[in-house]
């Protein structure tokens, strides 16, 4: 198995707290792995020092070029949905105009925002947002790719269209790192779920095994109420 | 802190008139010297001369002491407004712009216009009309100018006006011009002081001297005119300027008018807005106005230039201080500070002068790039700024994506931006438009400048200035206008 | 835009000296007058006096003609230093600090300092040590000067300088000022032109007049000294200076001095950079210190309560601007443009005098006012930009919690605008501690205007110029280094 | 039944997009109301009209003083979390600050970002900063509170303390009105659910009644990708 990501020993502090006390963490081209734990407990940290736009005090990380999808979506506030997802074919890839706007109008489209590719960002309604910003990651479309939280903002029906769409891509070669609250969707669309607890990575394996027979402590805390509930139902 | 308050105590009370014995307060220029008001070589505590005498017995008819006021003799319509004296006389000619703007007696003495020219002249230049393509001085803001600008359009004499009376004999001596056209007064005593002069005893027109007092003092006014009737009946007068030796045989008459008109109303002695002035300005307006236009052609050639020189320069500097390393951030913060914290007239003189062994720079040039220099540091801070206020996430997101620095930098931070830097630097565009007058220490004449001399001319700064400012405003107001919808284009894509 | 090249290339030729025959081109002042360099009287369009005399042997020894370059006498060293000109002679004293800027010759002419005094002082004030408590007049940028500058420490008098030597000794007679001191040839020349003087025969001191040229022009130099020596030796000068009843017994003697070193190095013969009127400057710097210092104190006091009401008003019209109804917002956008669009200078005018019927305010006021109101109009703009730049997001969230349009601008709106408006403003108000310079017009002597007079007074721009730029400096740099704090702060809040 | 919330015949153009094509609604004391729909439903725009934060084109709204929670928190960025929440109870409600500043803590604390009080909203992480929204609109105790996707950055501990935060605020009289994606959280917290499809009011009622046995053919769309899940799993 041909590792695209490996991260040994991550560690970070704010100040006087430890945020990573230690991660390891592989993924491999054609995964879908799911990072997951409780607010706070640095996910998005995580991701911010894979993409490089934050520094580990301590740690060995390997990591490819890798696309990210932030939690506030960050797109780009003069620009339109359209443009925003070109710009970075066009000035990066340098792909013709034309050519970059056909791929944007198609991702778009199969992310159910096509209707709105001539908005500006505020004119988009939370979801639509999000799903421009994911357009925007996709269509540079790198080895890796990073997606802090892509179905918050979601409804079911289009939380589901994004899972097709990320496992069509692990299926082509790509590595799919995200973070998600919701166990439903990791359930369904990753094909490994990682648990972060306290700074570490407490478990981690296939998501029905994890999530439904969790070993740890920290995993158990983490559903434990959402499966009191369930059980309780 | 204490010694501040006491500084702005002090410059408080200056200003403030002392209340005692009430004296007559009179207003006059020493400069300009005898027979008018001068100096009295053997004590020059005390002033000599026929409106020191005139003076001195109006107040002694008044029951005050008189007192003297030394007041440029420019300034003396303004200063009465103001109040800063209580009657004024020193040569103060009579015009209509004046009766509109003070409150002026009846005429005390009139005196001729005539044409000074050098002897070898004599024969040469009688007239006005004999002066055809030459030059013509005179002194600003009077009669005699009034005539010689009527004279540039029908004799084509070019009129060169000067601040003192002094100056326009001493061109003509140099051949900086070619004749002088004065009152008679003036023009004897500058025959006096000179020779190689020759005067034309006719008149080109006839004028009169006058006392103002400030608008309200009407009362002022009719108590001086009666007290001048009063001189003109007894002879005071006539004793008066025959011991100047300046009585003419023009004054009797002159008299003889004043008491006949005695009771009838006075011209102009409603007072009101002074239109008069003004109108005399406007009448002046079409001679100036070509070189007043292509002066604020000049001065929007120059800020546009020194604004683009600015802008580019800002631009980098901004850059190297947001993405510089330290060293690099060091200069241009020394840059900056130095550029910003320095008088700009202190850099185009050492732009000037103190390059001037490395490189003579044109005047327009140095003015271009002192501008530029000094504005860069500016906009450099309005962009860095600007710059920085640019929400990290966008950044981030450029970054993700793979742009380059510089790619972000043009495609996503600086369009950002720019909206905020936007009314700043209209801000600095507008100011530089005014700013840009300071080249005229470089001998650049720019708008600025050109309205000074058009003032100094017209001896008004009323038209002149209000002209300056619609024309400052009419370059100024389109740039705001642009900016003013470029920002609200951007207002729709503010989150 | 044709118009417009063409202007520019005009201003641009203006600059280039035409090259043709090379005649010697020489500057001096003929401002300056007999028996130096002046109009001949007789044909206007020729110079004469004993430098023109000089300056012609020069070129007909030099095979050159002759060509006069007029130059206001206290930019001669600069615009040799320009090289508008190849030697210059026009009374030029010899200086140790002239020596040093400039390539100089030996001297031609030995001068005596005298004092002038009134004919009825003459007993009273017969040297400098008579004259403690007193006004003692002379031309600035002298060698006089200087020893007035010495003699207020040593006896006690007051310094007063001039731009010319006429205006000394009139105000002598109009007892402005006590004594003159100035060289022999001006005072005697003086004494013709006035009456009621007297000038005592005793030298105060001894100077010399040279010849300069650009400091790298030494083969010139050379060239001309050898010239002089030459006309030393063969009566030339003798002659030249007897014809213009300047002969005294004292040349002989400099003759002999200056023939006799020949050969070994001329004083000061080795050029350099200006060491010596910076060392002269220095050395008046304690005298002047204090008067500069309590200049920029008025400046920093005028320039902080003006950008103050600036702020303060400037909130105001940003509120109105932004939250106000239609006809609050046009009214406030007139404002805006038109004192912003307009000259400030104008706009004192208008306060200090245009005002003065309704009220007179005392010329502090009315400098602040002036300002103040001027400046509001440009923070109004950068407070508008800055409070329309704050996301909609964070006032949404301030009005769902309650809080008033007051509050929200208060404590959300303001706060984060500040942010923004902190480097422009930061801008304003270092430019306004420059443009404060602009009420010196209203008779408020600031910093600009007290280098101003120091620089007259010393004759030389170098010292003055560096020292009010770094006064400007010391003000502007703690403002910077605040606001540069601040931001830093702030950047932490930063999204 | 005293009704708190009454909206009838609501409608909303932006340009030529129909948005709300009449919507009526009604909400008592003691209710939790959920908004649900699909991603650009119209959902954030009703909340937003409701708040008084934007105008109907046609309608009539009778709502009392509301507090919003937005979907993208709008923390007051120049001020620390704590201040956050206690801005509104100082300068509105002319609390001390002592008062305010121990309420605050004290929701803080319930919403489990009590140790975050000190720290600006750029050094929040998603879900930290979603809570601490929810307390700045909880502190000033509004009659009506609106909600929109509080549930978007919280894991499903967290979520579940969240509702049941709300459930006690809809128990001691007040009308709380939320949107959300999370099925799951809306069955379990919600005493009624509103579907929006279509710019109109679909089908309401009880959650599990009407998510359960959906009605109208829009619910089921919004919904169907899951049941078909929840179905084939
Ligand atoms: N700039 C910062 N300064 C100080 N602390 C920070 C900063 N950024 C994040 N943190 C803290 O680091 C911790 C981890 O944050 P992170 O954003 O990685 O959490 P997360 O797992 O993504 O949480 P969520 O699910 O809420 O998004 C949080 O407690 C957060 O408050
Ligand atoms: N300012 C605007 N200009 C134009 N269209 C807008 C504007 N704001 C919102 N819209 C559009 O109105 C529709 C409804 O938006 P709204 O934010 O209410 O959706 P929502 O139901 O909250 O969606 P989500 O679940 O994604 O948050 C969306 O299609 C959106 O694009
Ligand atoms: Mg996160
Ligand atoms: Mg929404």
């Amino acid at each position: 198995m041909t590792t695209t990501l490996r991260v040994r020993g991550l560690r970070l502090w704010r100040g006087d707290r430890q945020i990573l006390a230690g991660i390891d963490l592989d993924a491999a081209p054609g995964e879908v792995v799911a990072l997951m734990g409780l607010s706070g407990s640095g996910k998005t940290t995580v991701l911010r020092i894979l993409a490089g736009l934050e520094r580990a005090d301590a740690g060995e990380i390997q990591v490819p070029k890798a696309g990210m999808v932030f939690q506030f979506h960050y797109l780009f506030e003069h620009l339109t949905a359209l443009e925003n997802v070109c710009l970075a074919p066009v000035h990066v890839q340098r792909q013709t105009r034309a050519q970059a706007q056909a791929r944007a109008e198609a991702l778009l489209g199969e992310l159910g925002v096509g209707h709105r590719a001539h908005a500006l960002p505020r004119e988009l309604s939370g979801g639509e947002a999000q799903r421009v910003a994911i357009a925007r990651a996709l269509a540079v479309d790198p080895p890796l790719l990073l997606l802090d939280e892509p179905t918050a903002s979601l409804d079911p029906a289009r939380r589901n269209d994004l899972g097709d769409v990320l496992k069509a891509l692990a299926a082509s070669g790509r590595t799919l790192l995200l973070t998600s609250h919701d166990d439903d969707f990791v359930r369904d669309f990753a094909s490994r779920v990682v648990i972060l607890a306290g700074g570490r990575v407490v478990e981690q394996g296939d998501p029905h095994q994890v999530l439904e027979h969790a070993q740890h402590e920290e995993t158990r805390e983490l559903l434990q109420v959402e499966r009191q509930r369930k059980l309780g139902r | 802190m204490i010694r501040l308050a006491l500084l702005a105590l002090l410059l408080l009370c200056t200003a403030v008139p002392a209340v005692a014995q009430p004296p007559l307060r009179w207003g006059g220029d020493s400069e300009g010297g005898a027979p008018f008001v001068e100096a009295d070589p053997a004590d020059p505590a005390k002033m000599i001369g026929f409106d020191v005498e005139i003076a001195e017995h109006i107040a002694a008819e008044l029951g005050r002491p008189a007192q003297f006021v030394q007041i440029a003799y420019s300034s003396l319509d303004q200063s009465a407004r103001r109040g800063d004296f209580d009657i004024g006389l020193s040569g103060i000619e009579d015009s209509p712009g004046r009766r509109a703007s003070v409150a002026a007696s009846v005429p005390y003495y009139e005196f001729r216009e005539v044409i000074t020219v050098r002897e070898g002249d004599r024969e040469r230049f009688r007239s006005l009309a004999d002066l055809r393509g030459r030059r013509v001085a005179t002194l600003g803001g009077t009669m005699a100018y009034d005539i010689l600008l009527e004279a540039e359009g029908e004799h084509g004499l070019t009129a060169v006006s000067y601040d003192d009376d002094v100056h326009p004999y001493s061109d003509l001596l140099l051949g900086r011009v070619d004749a002088v056209l004065l009152d008679h007064v003036l023009a004897e005593r500058a025959m006096r002081r000179n020779t190689g002069l020759v005067t034309h005893p006719e008149a080109v027109a006839v004028g009169h001297y006058i006392i103002i007092a400030a608008p309200e003092r009407t009362d002022l006014r009719d108590q001086v005119d009666a007290i001048l009737r009063a001189a003109m009946r007894d002879g005071t007068l006539e004793r008066i300027f025959r011991k100047w030796d300046c009585w003419t045989e023009d004054q009797p008459a002159l008299y003889a008018r004043v008491l006949a008109a005695e009771g009838s109303d006075a011209p102009g002695a409603t007072g009101g807005a002074p239109l008069g002035s003004v109108a005399r300005a406007w009448e002046a307006l079409p001679r100036y106005l070509p070189s007043l236009l292509s002066a604020a052609v000049l001065t929007l050639v120059l800020s546009c230039a020194a604004m683009l020189l600015a802008v580019v320069l800002g631009v980098f500097i901004a850059t190297g201080r947001v993405y510089g390393d330290p060293l690099t951030r060091a200069v241009l913060t020394v840059y900056v500070e130095v550029m910003r914290g320095t008088p700009v007239l202190l850099q185009l003189f050492v732009i000037y002068y103190g390059l001037a062994g490395m490189v003579r720079l044109p005047a327009f040039i140095a003015a271009l790039v002192g501008l530029g220099l000094n504005y860069a540091a500016y906009e450099s801070e309005i962009y860095r700024s600007a710059l920085e206020a640019v929400p990290r996430g966008q950044l981030e997101a450029a970054r993700i994506l793979g742009l380059t620095r510089l790619q972000t930098l043009r495609l996503v931070r600086a369009p950002q931006a720019f909206r905020l830097a936007l009314a700043p630097m209209t801000n600095d565009f507008v100011a530089l438009l005014k700013d840009s007058s300071l080249v005229s220490v470089l001998t650049v004449v720019e708008l600025t400048k050109q309205t000074q001399i058009f003032a100094t001319n017209i001896g008004s700064w009323l038209v002149p200035g209000l002209l300056c400012a619609a024309l400052y405003l009419a370059m100024s107001l389109p740039l705001s206008h642009l900016a003013r919808r470029l920002e609200d284009r951007w207002k729709v894509a503010t989150p």
